[in-house]
């Protein structure tokens, strides 16, 4: 419709292949730096709190994104336990084709925050989290860590 | 004020960044598109293949216009008719290129030129590259014809239409 | 219904750097808290926010708008963001302007953010993705290819040289010595930039701008709020922007049609006849050296092939009769692209109010042009502020 | 209050799951050309400005906004592109109108969702990328997330979701221009495959391609033009943290505030009352639901219960997504809003066929950005 004539023989039509043949490199930035060298080295979780707006964040911000604050200075220890505040059990990769195992993956609020850390659930237990469930992280060992999210392992389930 | 205040920023150098001083997350995307040609460039794509160049006419403006469209972008209507084209044409400009698509740098420049094809209304250019010329012979309003790929090698696509050559 | 008057009221940025440290949320924040500071204003007392950048392949993030928007103090607040190319940092303000014009807002922050450092192995990789995908890209085209077709053009309709145009870049970069966020300031020479790496003949290393991390930040407000907050409110008087057709191997592009035209729809907002007598101050878009020359001519602040000449003539320096680009425009403060287009607006708030320091133009300016051009040499932006 | 603005104009391809043999230029050209047929103008002599929404990776070209002008009659005209959903784009012609510079504003919207061969590793790239992105996660986790959130705060149910996939599937039989039209009952619904539980494959609408186009005029050029007009009373955007670590999850914060801000300027006071029908977004089932809320539609916990009493059916007191919704028409990417805001003209004028609602005067069309987004805009539209 609008054009004069349209393609009428299926064998006519045709597409043209692309990509974006690009690699991104992202730095972490002034916050992010500072979360992941300090749960790298000392496998400790940093927030930034605002403390006008009485807000945690984590993952810290370098400002509050409420009132515009910097909080370059506000750093504070939350964590490494925390509560399911929703969770999820994915069932497809990327692709969109069947995971070998479904991954359960969570938001978690670290005590001492209020900012939500997505991540995964494991270990045992993990298929029966819930939200409220307590669970705490799961490094890897040191020698492993490589100032990544990755560091940490999973979230596992925990009584305290 | 500007002068005199601090500006906020922290420059990294490339040393920083060899020396593993700053942490970096890379990602390849996986970016992939098979794009619908449609009526005006599927046809177009499907005349390279047989060594043709095509284009449309208005009948309003009388414009005959390539690459072809099935609108008119300057009366806002359907285009008329197909319209066969020269694969001749007179270069418009042209620079020489000592760059690849990704800023890296090759030896051998390439040579894009904006071509305007004979048959089509004045002005109307492609985008393409010359051969088989020395970059410093090249002029402006040189006379250009296609060189094509052998007729099984062709794909439907502009690189059916290897470069332009003075003739 | 009458105008809405809407001026600038405040501005920020951060230094251009090749590679920033910060990620692009972080850069906006510190661009918009600072503009906010500079005029006495918090989040708060901001409305709306419009944010200016693309592409999308600089920063790496789809959607990037999205990602931007709390830095940008979009937290809850009405965030859009729009975009034309390389004319964006110049149409960000424009979309703030109608934000407030409408009478919907009193007050509108404009954020303009780049990240190009995240690109590898080079920026000019993304580029490639701006190509016609069906008829251009196989040819693996780059961006400085097409402008070195356009310069050449130019050049052979007007008789231009190399060297006439270099006088740009050295001018440029010259009064980046004066800016304290620059990138590439540095003393040159003529023969410097013909002697540079001839990337695309006609293009040398040095007539080209470099590639940037950074953000800008404008405060908008309307007359009432305006007067409210500054005894020094720059007005934004008169807004343009075109685009052109997306065939551009179909037009001649010795000349830039689509910043004439968005020149003239500015100028008649603002009620301009004789631009070159009514305006004092430009900081035309100055990504490529031949482009200031290319845009004064659209702008109508010369004639046609005679920017070259008013150059040689020291007309757009910095003491001259029209200063052009006094910042040190994008070949010498750098060229975040969409912040960078926004910089050239700050820079003539600045000018406008006497505030730019080692770089304030003499003569008291009173109305000043900026503008922004980008796409595939396709849109033009212009936006005319006033004291 | 300010000055009304009308819609003079729409038009629209069919939407369908794939559309091969056409550009996206000339699905493009399809709808404008549509649009001014049925507005009555020439667009290269009567349209002031033109905005289209697009983003550029789900087109696969960077700095798309140099491929709009040519097909929509606007080369050489002030254009723009905005990074946001239809109905952004529609504040954005919107506000270009009020300012009183401009006359007659066009905003497209379109979708070749189906020349992504790679859509879920596409959307990922809009995860956050320190943090978030190297998890691997297909980006529908967080749909999974939210729907858990908001079914515990809101006690609402998977079956009350699944009603909503039925009951918009089942309008959207109605609809020609509809790509997924099907007559599937609650209890099939339920059965589907669970893709990032609770959420379901069947509770997730799928992509279509299409084009929209839709044309406002001021109030004077509307009446000079003897336009059928329908008129914008008010509009409202807002975007919630891009975060997923401080954003809303229970309740679609951006969703009420955009809201608020659209009925202060149509002077709503109670939207339940005053709003005829709605056409809210539902690109997950839930959404509906979770949205209705937010709208002041239905207080909270209480969408789910009225859907499955029939009270949003298209012959229930507050019919929403009579057209078929997302779930019904297909999700049309930045189209989405502008799918809605034409069937809302549609109702108005009395131009619905077979899913005419009776004595609409007032309706409402929502959109949202889609995961992982939190932005979202309302538009509330009326005959008078």
């Amino acid at each position: 419709m609008g054009s004069i004539e349209q393609i009428s023989q299926i064998e006519n039509i045709r597409y043209v292949y692309g990509d974006v043949p690009i690699t991104f490199q992202y730095t972490q930035g002034i916050a992010g730096e500072r979360f992941l060298r300090e749960l790298m080295k000392n496998g400790r979780f940093l927030g930034t709190r605002c403390a006008q707006c009485a807000y945690t964040y984590l993952p810290p911000r370098l400002y509050c994104e409420r009132c515009f604050a910097s909080l370059e200075d506000a750093w504070v220890e939350v964590g490494p336990r925390g509560t399911v505040e929703a969770v999820t059990v994915a069932h497809l990769d990327l692709d969109g084709e069947p995971l070998a195992e479904p991954q359960t993956l969570a938001l978690i609020r670290l005590d001492g925050a209020d900012g939500l850390l997505v991540h995964r659930i494991g270990g045992t237990g993990a298929a029966e989290v819930e939200i409220g469930t307590r669970v705490e992280a799961v490094l890897r060992p040191r020698r492993q860590r490589k100032g990544s999210i990755l560091d940490i392992r999973h979230f596992k389930p925990t009584s305290s | 004020m500007t002068s005199e205040r601090e500006y906020p920023g922290t420059p990294l150098t490339d040393g920083q960044l060899r020396r593993g001083e700053v942490l970096l997350v890379e990602h390849e995307p996986n970016a992939r598109y098979a794009w619908d040609a449609g009526v005006a460039i599927g046809r177009s794509l499907a005349e390279l293949k047989k060594g043709r160049l095509v284009g449309r006419e208005c009948y309003r403006c009388r414009r005959i216009v390539v690459p072809p469209r099935m609108f008119c972008e300057q009366c806002f209507r359907p285009t008329d008719r197909w319209v066969y084209l020269k694969d001749s044409g007179r270069v418009n400009t042209y620079s020489i290129s000592y760059l690849r698509w990704d800023a890296t740098r090759v030896a051998k420049p390439s040579i894009p030129a904006v071509i305007e094809i004979d048959g089509a209304s004045k002005g109307m250019g492609i985008l393409h590259l010359l051969g088989g010329v020395k970059p410093e012979d090249v002029q402006m309003g040189m006379r250009v014809k296609a060189v094509w790929k052998p007729p099984r090698q062709r794909e439907g696509s502009i690189r059916d239409i290897r470069y332009f050559r003075p003739y | 219904m009458g105008l809405r008057r809407v001026a600038v009221v405040g501005a920020g940025m951060t230094k251009f750097m090749r590679r920033a440290m910060e990620t692009g949320r972080e850069l906006a924040w510190q661009a918009s808290s600072m503009a906010l500071e500079s005029c006495e204003m918090t989040r708060r007392d901001i409305d709306c926010v419009v944010l200016g950048t693309a592409p999308d392949t600089f920063d790496g993030v789809h959607m990037k708008g999205e990602y931007l928007a709390d830095g940008a103090g979009g937290w809850q607040k009405p965030v859009m963001r729009g975009y034309v190319g390389g004319g964006t940092g110049v149409f960000s303000p424009i979309q703030g302007w109608y934000h407030v014009a409408s009478g919907l807002f009193d007050t509108c922050l404009v954020v303009c953010e780049e990240k190009m450092s995240t690109c590898l192995p080079h920026p000019q990789a993304a580029f490639l993705t701006i190509f016609d995908n069906m008829l251009e890209r196989p040819l693996g085209p780059n961006l400085i290819w097409i402008f070195a077709l356009e310069m050449h053009r130019y050049m052979t309709v007007h008789g231009v040289s190399k060297r006439d145009i270099a006088l740009v870049s050295v001018k440029n970069k010259g009064n980046a010595l004066d800016h304290p966020c620059a990138q590439v300031a540095q003393k040159i020479t003529v023969d410097d930039v013909l002697n540079s790496e001839t990337l695309v003949w006609p293009v040398s290393w040095l007539d080209i701008s470099p590639v940037s991390d950074g953000a800008v930040a404008l405060v908008l407000a309307a007359e009432h709020v305006a007067k409210r907050v500054t005894d020094k409110p720059v007005w934004i008087d008169g807004v343009g922007w075109h685009l052109d057709s997306a065939y551009w191997t179909n037009r001649d592009l010795y000349y830039p049609k689509y910043v004439e035209y968005a020149a003239r729809m500015a100028y008649r907002m603002a009620g301009i006849t004789e631009p070159r007598k009514q305006i004092q101050i430009a900081e035309p878009y100055d990504p490529f050296s031949y482009k200031e020359l290319h845009h004064l001519e659209g702008l109508l602040l010369c004639g046609k092939g005679e920017a070259a000449q008013m150059t040689a003539d020291g007309v757009t320096q910095r003491d001259g009769d029209l200063p052009v680009c006094p910042s040190g425009g994008l070949l010498g403060v750098g060229n975040p692209i969409a912040a960078a287009g926004l910089m050239k607006v700050a820079e003539i708030f600045w000018q406008l109010r006497g505030e730019a320091g080692k770089r304030q133009v003499p003569g008291k300016p009173t109305t000043g042009v900026a503008q922004a051009w980008g796409d595939l040499m396709q849109v033009g932006t212009v936006t005319v502020l006033r004291t | 209050m300010p000055d009304p603005v009308a819609i003079i104009g729409i038009g629209q391809t069919q939407f369908r799951a794939t559309t091969p043999g056409v550009s996206y230029k000339e699905l493009m050209f399809e709808a404008a050309s549509r649009a001014y047929a049925d507005a009555g103008i020439d667009p290269r002599r009567d349209i002031d400005s033109f905005v289209c929404c697009s983003e550029d990776l789900t087109e696969g070209t960077s700095i798309f906004d140099e491929y709009v002008p040519d097909q929509l009659g606007a080369v050489l005209r002030p254009v723009h592109t905005i990074g946001g959903d239809g109905i952004q784009g529609l504040a954005a012609a919107y506000m270009q109108v009020l300012t009183g510079v401009f006359d007659v504003v066009a905003v497209e919207a379109h979708s070749k969702a189906s020349n992504i061969l790679t859509p879920h590793h596409v959307l990922a790239l809009a995860l956050e990328p320190g943090l978030v992105r190297p998890l691997g996660a297909h980006p529908h986790f967080v749909a999974g997330l939210e729907m858990s959130r908001y079914l515990a705060e809101s006690g609402t149910t998977r079956e009350q979701c699944a009603t909503v996939v039925a009951k918009n599937r089942f309008n959207a039989l109605f609809n020609d221009a509809a790509a997924y039209g099907a007559d599937v009952e609650v209890d099939d619904i339920l059965r589907a495959a669970a893709t990032f539980a609770p959420l379901t494959a069947l509770d997730t609408s799928a992509p279509a391609d299409g084009a929209i186009v839709v044309v406002l005029a001021s109030e004077a050029r509307a009446h000079a033009l003897g336009a059928d007009a329908v008129w914008i009373r008010g509009a409202g955007w807002r975007s919630d943290s891009a975060g997923l670590d401080s954003r809303s999850w229970g309740t679609a914060a951006y969703a009420h505030l955009a809201a608020q801000q659209a009925y202060e300027l149509a002077g709503i006071a109670s939207p339940s009352r005053e709003i005829d029908f709605a056409e809210v977004d539902d690109t997950f089932s839930y959404k509906e639901l979770q949205h209705l809320e937010a709208l002041g539609l239905f207080g909270e916990g209480e969408a789910g219960p009225a859907t499955e009493e029939g009270l949003t059916a298209i012959d229930g007191d507050l019919p929403v997504n009579a057209s078929g919704g997302s779930l019904g028409v297909g999700h049309l990417g930045e189209a989405t809003g502008l799918q809605k805001v034409v069937e809302v003209v549609r109702q108005l004028r009395g131009e619905a066929g077979q899913r005419q609602i009776e004595d609409v005067e007032v309706g409402l069309a929502q959109s949202w950005r889609g995961v992982p987004t939190a932005t979202g805009a309302v538009v509330v539209l009326s005959r008078e």
